[in-house]
């Protein structure tokens, strides 16, 4: 399924490219996101996840992938998890382009393709959808905060 | 992964005296036994069939009390002190119930897997409602799926038992 | 001519099923409820949870070091088991999945333990690396230029084509008046007995292999395990326990085999438990789309019907070519077309292995050309019984003269029809009561309409004969021994009727065995509703045969001329003189007498449709109230009726009308698995919805004709898939009637009804 | 066979004694109050409890009384129990009507009322027509409770605003105003709702007098909708219909339906709207 959500952070258009140039920030934004390690600089880094669908606990290792980039306006990346136990998959191939506002303002366009497969279908599409259109909208939330807590002390 | 690694074994047995077809039953259940393990593999009464074991189809439907439950998903500690009938206790000896002899007057089956729940869930409804009129069948059997096909039939054979038992 | 069994309030008055008793005393034995044998251990499947992707990696390394786990069947041990994988038919699934998964449930490993529980957790415990590949979910996505090949070795997804004309299509378009196009599709949906499919029990025994499962072709399926062993086929050795359901889904399984691999090594009984979830990836009905050009004239006349299949058999083609082929011959549905042609591209998919549904090929075919008659009555405002009427064959009709089947052009072979389809429908309509009071159920806008639909199914031989055997025991009680499993229709029953008809003994002197493969008795399986016919046949051909015997034994043992003898009421007599039979075999030095049969009716063999045994109609006629808020659509009255030929036992044969019926509202408004988000959405008791009480029509009428010219014993004829097929056209062209517009596909959801009107902004 | 992982099961006989027990052990113990839902998911593998906290054995937590002019509705009260109490049906029929069509008589006999408010099932029947017997709920630690509304309570799909070692104690449920007439309609295509209205209103000489309306399921949980009523209240009843058939968008802001296998967020909205208008001309009553 596919998820779009739009913020707006006080960052001049190089700021916030930085920012979400170093990924391991912006997959920090993902929600329940943590541990995230850099593989190899700008192209691979992991992490892992834990959240909950409803009753539901999702815990997975997370792979992220630089698929493309051309700086300042546009990255690519591929976050992609698995749970065994629960036999589910997570894929989301994620773009953020970023569209200058003003000297002080990006606006960052999140795009997500997103994939959800295994033992979870049990709980219905209803539940799935409804759970990724919030964990993209909380992305951006996240997003939003970590550019303006980058603006507080920067 | 690290509870698919642990042990399946059961960590809680309970002491379980219930009525199973007015015979005593005494013995331990695993806190995660549930009602039709119970019943199938633990007293050996294999009428009560197992089919979605998630409360839809009700081809595991036994009486608890007189009221229709799904065994499937009733943990069979829960039946400590009651009182369970199963398809093996619907006729007294060679009597059938009526609901029996109308099944079988009206071939309400075919491939009979769904059989003893159609027709555990009847008694339960005769017991609520002696005089139910189609609406009452069909939306309470509504718990209960038969592949055959069958609904017509059956719900020709409860409405005549149900006569039948008043009759009587 | 055909005399008419109308629907009484009280049934005619049978013998009880000869099952009854077990049944509702719940002491038929299914296979779960057989006593495990000495030693048993269980087997558990690991399954892929994706629908399409590479296999990276398994390691059952911890699986295996589970304690109470005897053993595990992956692809990295499958060399060891020195199986004859290539004696599998190269169409069907592979033991394993071995370089791809290639449906959600697709085989991984088979893991067998000491309890189930162990070997549940031990399959948890097996590490899969897949490489998730983009799913195919439709024929036409699979046939896309750019689409991945599911099976790399062919090198394509198209598997299948065929073909199916008469007289010129571009001839009859020339005459037309009107040229109309529709698109019409029917789902994939999933068969679903109530008892899981899977189940069963497997043993490897230093005499050979026995398997106790619930299969419809027993020989075939015997035959089967013994190739893939390299045994004869007679050390195989399967029983089929009372069966819960099949509508051509039960078979014995590639877990089953699997788990047989692991007890050829620990010659230990294995058991396999399988559940409602794990029955979605064994079986399901083809999805099929039908594009059709129609061509008429003014007044009502089909002058050309040009269609174009497109058939999606799932990850394999197991029955594939029986499903589109079916399709083709149907395709025409039961009109007079002087210009007629089908091609059919069948295609792979992502999904369960499609296989047999309950009327294959006929439940989307029929579906697609009834709905098509209504849409070309409403474009040419003619009622659609007179449309119908104008177009359909009259009995003494033939269907072509010649006729091209892939490709060949062929004299037709098949009888001219022999049965009265105008007169049925006209009964079908008639049989409609008046329209009940609109009650205020919805309390909303409702409108009603009526639709009636029309099939014609013919009954065809297997390609094996059909073979029963007799055998009269010292104690004067008949045994019939066959193949031909019952799964829920009675064939049981049937064959003690036919038995004790022919033997002129009492249906209580007659025991009918169930199968097991060991008697080696032929039969090619209940389906293509020619267990009736056939069977019925081979029965009747037995018992004649051991009537014979027994007679010839009267007159050597009592003297006198074999003519002088006769049996009757149970009893051999000669003139007024009565013997009972126990009396005379034993006599006989206590010889029991065993007489097999076969069924030696020649049927027609044609080109297109094979070995023709007889014409089945069925034709139905729908009333329905359709909440014009909602969308929702509430079956008020349904009449169904069909040619038995003759009626064996009428609670049997009302059974299969009225339960084609119910599953055929299942099809109509409700079945469909849904492959969305690159998943199978709904492979739970939930979320595939099946027919229910609540759902059927308060009145459901039925009228079986007997024509009593069928081919089966007592002049029966098959009826078994005459209904199903008929209730989603009805339901739809009972709704196109109530709301003046059409439908194009199943199951006809509250929102298609809704868009249908107008009332949603287009989509989809 | 179901196979359920194991665990143990705690049957406290006191409120505090469950709730010390919740807060012992947290995430691995889960409250068992009939087992409808949570047996299904534990039987599909989604939840795995180490520990089920039986509440049934609890004193008085299975009983339905009236004080005063409320209802209290203790959380182990079954469906079917609810659906055939004499004072529930005189008092509230509105709900009783509602829980008469939970699931199937199987499911009514086991699920009960606080089990299924718990559990936040976007696709429950219960909520829908206790918002508009503005219902509340008090939520105990044992020694201390609170007391909430129940649009407080309800929070999203599967979550409510229960603490991780609180119990719902009980359920209060204050009778409709004298004179409201009520409607309870309901789509259903799988085994749990489509989605689901309640509607209490009375009339003012041929016009809305005034109106409660909640929608179930098409959103993440179960809603009051406060505008519209406002907005048809002193409407007749055929401008109150068309109100209501075009909030069509506000309807689709507010509840954020997705497209699903139940249909589209535009075929929810569209019937949830017909449902509404059906509702509101039923609750009314012929004038």
């Amino acid at each position: 399924m596919h998820v779009d959500e739009h913020v707006t952070v006080p960052l001049a258009l190089g700021d916030a490219w930085d920012f979400v140039w170093q990924v391991d920030l912006l997959a920090g934004c993902v929600p329940g996101c943590t541990g995230v390690k850099m593989i190899e600089q700008g192209k691979h880094y992991t992490g892992r996840v834990a959240d909950r669908v409803g009753p539901y606990r999702v815990e997975m290792d997370l792979d992220v992938t630089v698929q493309e980039s051309t700086a300042p306006e546009m990255i690519r990346v591929l976050v992609s998890g698995q749970d065994r136990k629960m036999g589910t998959t997570q894929r989301m191939d994620l773009t953020v382009r970023l569209v200058e506002l003003g000297p002080a303002q990006t606006r960052l366009d999140i795009g997500a393709e997103v994939e959800i497969l295994g033992k979870i279908a049990a709980l219905g599409q209803f539940v799935v959808k409804r759970k990724v259109t919030d964990v993209i909208k909380k992305f951006g939330e996240n997003l939003r905060l970590a550019c303006t807590e980058v603006k507080r002390v920067g | 992964m690290e509870t698919s690694t642990d042990s399946p074994a059961t960590v809680q047995t309970m002491p379980l005296t219930v009525t199973v077809n007015g015979i005593v039953w005494n013995g331990e259940v695993a806190a995660e036994e549930v009602l039709l393990e119970l019943l199938r593999e633990r007293i050996g009464l294999t009428g009560t069939k197992r089919s979605c074991e998630s409360q839809v189809c009700g081809a595991c439907t036994v009486l608890v009390d007189g009221k229709p439950v799904s065994s499937c998903s009733f943990l069979a500690f829960e039946v400590g002190g009651r009182s369970v009938t199963t398809v093996e206790g619907l006729q007294s000896g060679d009597r059938l119930d009526p609901i029996q002899e109308a099944f079988i007057r009206h071939m309400g089956f075919q491939c009979g897997y769904c059989t003893p729940g159609q027709m555990m869930a009847a008694k339960g409804l005769l017991l609520a409602n002696p005089d139910p009129t189609y609406d009452d069948v069909a939306e309470w059997l509504t718990g209960n799926t038969c592949r055959c096909g069958c609904y017509p039939a059956i719900a020709r054979a409860v409405l005549d038992a149900a006569e039948v038992t008043r009759r009587a | 001519m055909a005399r008419a069994t109308e629907d009484a309030a009280s049934p005619r008055d049978d013998a009880p099923r000869v099952d009854s008793w077990e049944k509702v005393t719940g002491t038929a034995a299914y296979v779960e409820d057989l006593p495990d044998p000495p030693g048993t251990v269980y087997a558990v499947p690991l399954e892929s949870p994706y629908a399409h992707a590479r296999i990276v990696s398994i390691d059952s390394s911890r699986a295996r070091a589970l304690p109470g786990v005897l053993g595990v069947l992956d692809r990295n041990n499958l060399h060891e088991f020195n199986l004859r994988l290539d004696a599998l038919d190269p169409l069907d699934p592979d033991l394993l999945a071995t370089d791809k998964v290639r449906f959600q449930g697709d085989l991984m490993a088979v893991v067998v333990a000491n309890d189930l529980r162990t070997a549940r957790h031990a399959v948890s415990l097996i590490d899969v690396d897949y490489e998730i590949l983009p799913p195919l979910f439709t024929a036409e996505a699979s046939l896309a230029p750019d689409a991945p090949i599911l099976h790399d070795h062919l090198g394509t997804n198209a598997i299948f084509e065929d073909s199916f004309a008469w007289g010129d299509v571009d001839e009859g378009f020339a005459q037309a008046d009107e040229i109309y196009e529709d698109v019409i599709s029917s789902p994939t949906v999933f068969h679903h007995p109530m008892e899981p499919i899977g189940t069963g029990v497997v043993h490897w025994t230093d005499d050979g292999i026995e398997i106790w499962a619930p299969s419809n072709t027993p020989m075939r399926d015997a035959a089967g395990v013994a190739r893939v062993f390299g045994i004869r086929p007679e050390r195989v050795r399967l029983r089929v326990p009372t069966v819960g359901g099949g509508f051509g889904a039960k078979k014995v399984t590639r877990e089953m085999i699997g788990a047989l691999a692991l007890s050829r090594r620990l010659r230990r009984p294995i058991k396999l438990v399988a559940t409602a979830e794990q029955s979605f990836a064994v079986a399901v009905r083809h999805a099929i789309e039908f594009r059709s050009r129609t061509g008429v004239t003014r007044d009502g006349r089909i002058v050309a019907l040009d269609v174009d299949l497109l058939v999606d058999c799932g990850a394999y083609f197991t029955g594939g070519r029986t499903a589109t082929h079916n399709a083709c011959i149907g395709a025409w549905g039961c009109y007079k077309l002087p210009n007629f042609r089908v091609r059919a591209q069948t295609a792979f998919t992502n999904k369960t292995p499609a296989t047999p549904h309950r009327g294959t090929g006929k439940t989307q075919t029929v579906f697609s050309v009834e709905c098509i008659i209504d849409r070309v009555a409403h474009r040419l405002g003619i009622d659609p019984v007179e449309l119908r009427n104008r177009n359909v064959l009259r009995p003494g009709d033939r269907v072509a003269d010649v006729w091209t089947v892939h490709g060949e052009v062929t004299p037709v072979n098949i009888p001219p029809l022999d049965v009265d389809i105008p007169t049925l429908m006209q009964q079908a309509v008639d049989m409609l009561g008046p329209t009940a009071p609109a009650n205020g159920s919805s309390g909303g806008r409702v409108a009603r309409g009526r639709g009636v639909a029309l099939s014609l199914r013919h009954g065809s031989k297997g390609e094996t004969e059909s073979q029963a055997a007799a055998e009269l025991a010292t104690d004067g009680t008949v045994t019939i021994s066959h193949n031909a499993a019952d799964l829920g229709q009675g064939i049981y029953n049937m064959i003690g009727i036919v038995a004790s008809r022919t033997l002129g003994v009492s249906q209580s002197q007659v025991r009918v065995e169930k199968p097991d493969t060991s008697n080696m008795l032929a039969f090619a399986g209940a389906s293509a509703q020619r267990t009736t016919v056939e069977m019925g046949n081979a029965v009747h051909a037995a018992c004649t045969n051991l009537k014979r015997q027994l007679i010839d034994l009267a007159a050597e043992t009592r003297g006198g001329d074999p003519n002088d003898w006769r049996l009757e009421e149970g009893k051999l007599w000669r003139g007024s003189e009565s013997f009972e039979l126990a009396e005379l075999v034993g006599a006989g030095g206590g010889v029991t007498l065993r007489a097999t049969g076969a069924d030696e009716e020649t049927y027609p063999h044609d080109k297109a449709f094979g070995l023709f045994e007889h014409w089945a109609p069925g034709v139905a006629a729908a009333e329905v109230e359709v909440d014009l808020d909602t969308g929702e659509v509430r079956p008020l009255q349904y009449t169904v009726l069909a040619d038995a030929g003759t009626v064996l036992h009428y609670n049997s044969a009302r059974g299969q009308l009225e339960g084609g019926a119910v599953m055929g509202f299942g099809l109509a408004l409700f079945e469909e698995m849904r492959y969305e988000e690159g998943q199978l959405q709904n492979a739970d008791a939930f979320q595939y919805r099946l027919p229910l009480l609540r759902d059927m029509p308060p009145t459901m009428s039925t009228a079986i004709m007997e024509s009593g010219e069928g081919p089966g014993p007592f002049g029966a004829r098959g009826i078994a898939q005459t209904s199903i097929p008929c209730v989603a056209p009805a339901v739809a062209n009972a709704i196109h009637a109530a709301i003046g517009a059409p439908i194009s596909s199943t199951p006809i959801t509250p929102e298609k009804v809704l868009r249908a009107l107008g009332s949603l902004e287009s989509q989809e | 066979m179901a196979n359920l992982r194991p665990f143990r099961v705690l049957q406290p006989t006191t409120l505090a004694e469950a709730t010390g027990a919740l807060a012992q052990y947290g995430d691995q113990a889960r409250i068992y109050a009939g087992g409808a839902e949570l047996v299904l998911l534990m039987r599909h593998g989604l939840l795995e409890p180490d520990i089920l906290v039986d509440i049934k054995r609890i004193p008085g937590l299975n009983a339905i009384r009236t004080t005063g002019d409320v209802v209290r509705i203790g959380p182990t009260v079954t469906h079917d129990q609810l659906e055939h109490d004499a004072g529930a049906r005189k008092l509230l029929p509105l709900l009783a009507e509602a829980v008469a069509t939970i699931g199937n008589i199987r499911v009514r006999n086991v699920g009960t009322l606080g089990g299924n408010l718990c559990f936040a099932d976007p696709h429950a029947d219960p909520a829908t027509p206790l918002l508009v017997h503005d219902a509340t709920l008090t939520l105990t630690r044992g020694e201390s409770s609170r007391q909430l509304r129940l649009d407080e309570f309800l929070i999203g799909t599967y979550e409510t605003a229960i603490e991780a070692d609180e119990i719902l104690a009980e359920i209060q449920v204050p009778p409709l105003p004298v004179g409201f007439g009520h409607a309870f309609l309901r789509i259903e295509r799988y085994h749990r709702p489509t989605l689901n209205v309640a509607v209490a209103a009375i009339r003012d000489d041929g016009h809305v007098g005034a109106a409660r309306l909640a929608i179930g399921c098409v959103g993440p949980k179960s809603v009051r909708l406060e505008d519209l009523e406002t907005r048809i209240g002193g409407l007749t009843l055929a401008d109150a219909c068309r109100v209501i058939g075009e909030a069509k968008p506000e309807l689709t802001e507010l509840l954020d339906p997705v497209d699903d296998g139940l249909g589209s967020a535009a075929y929810k909205i569209h019937v949830a709207c017909a449902l509404l208008a059906r509702g509101l001309t039923q609750a009314l009553g012929p004038s």
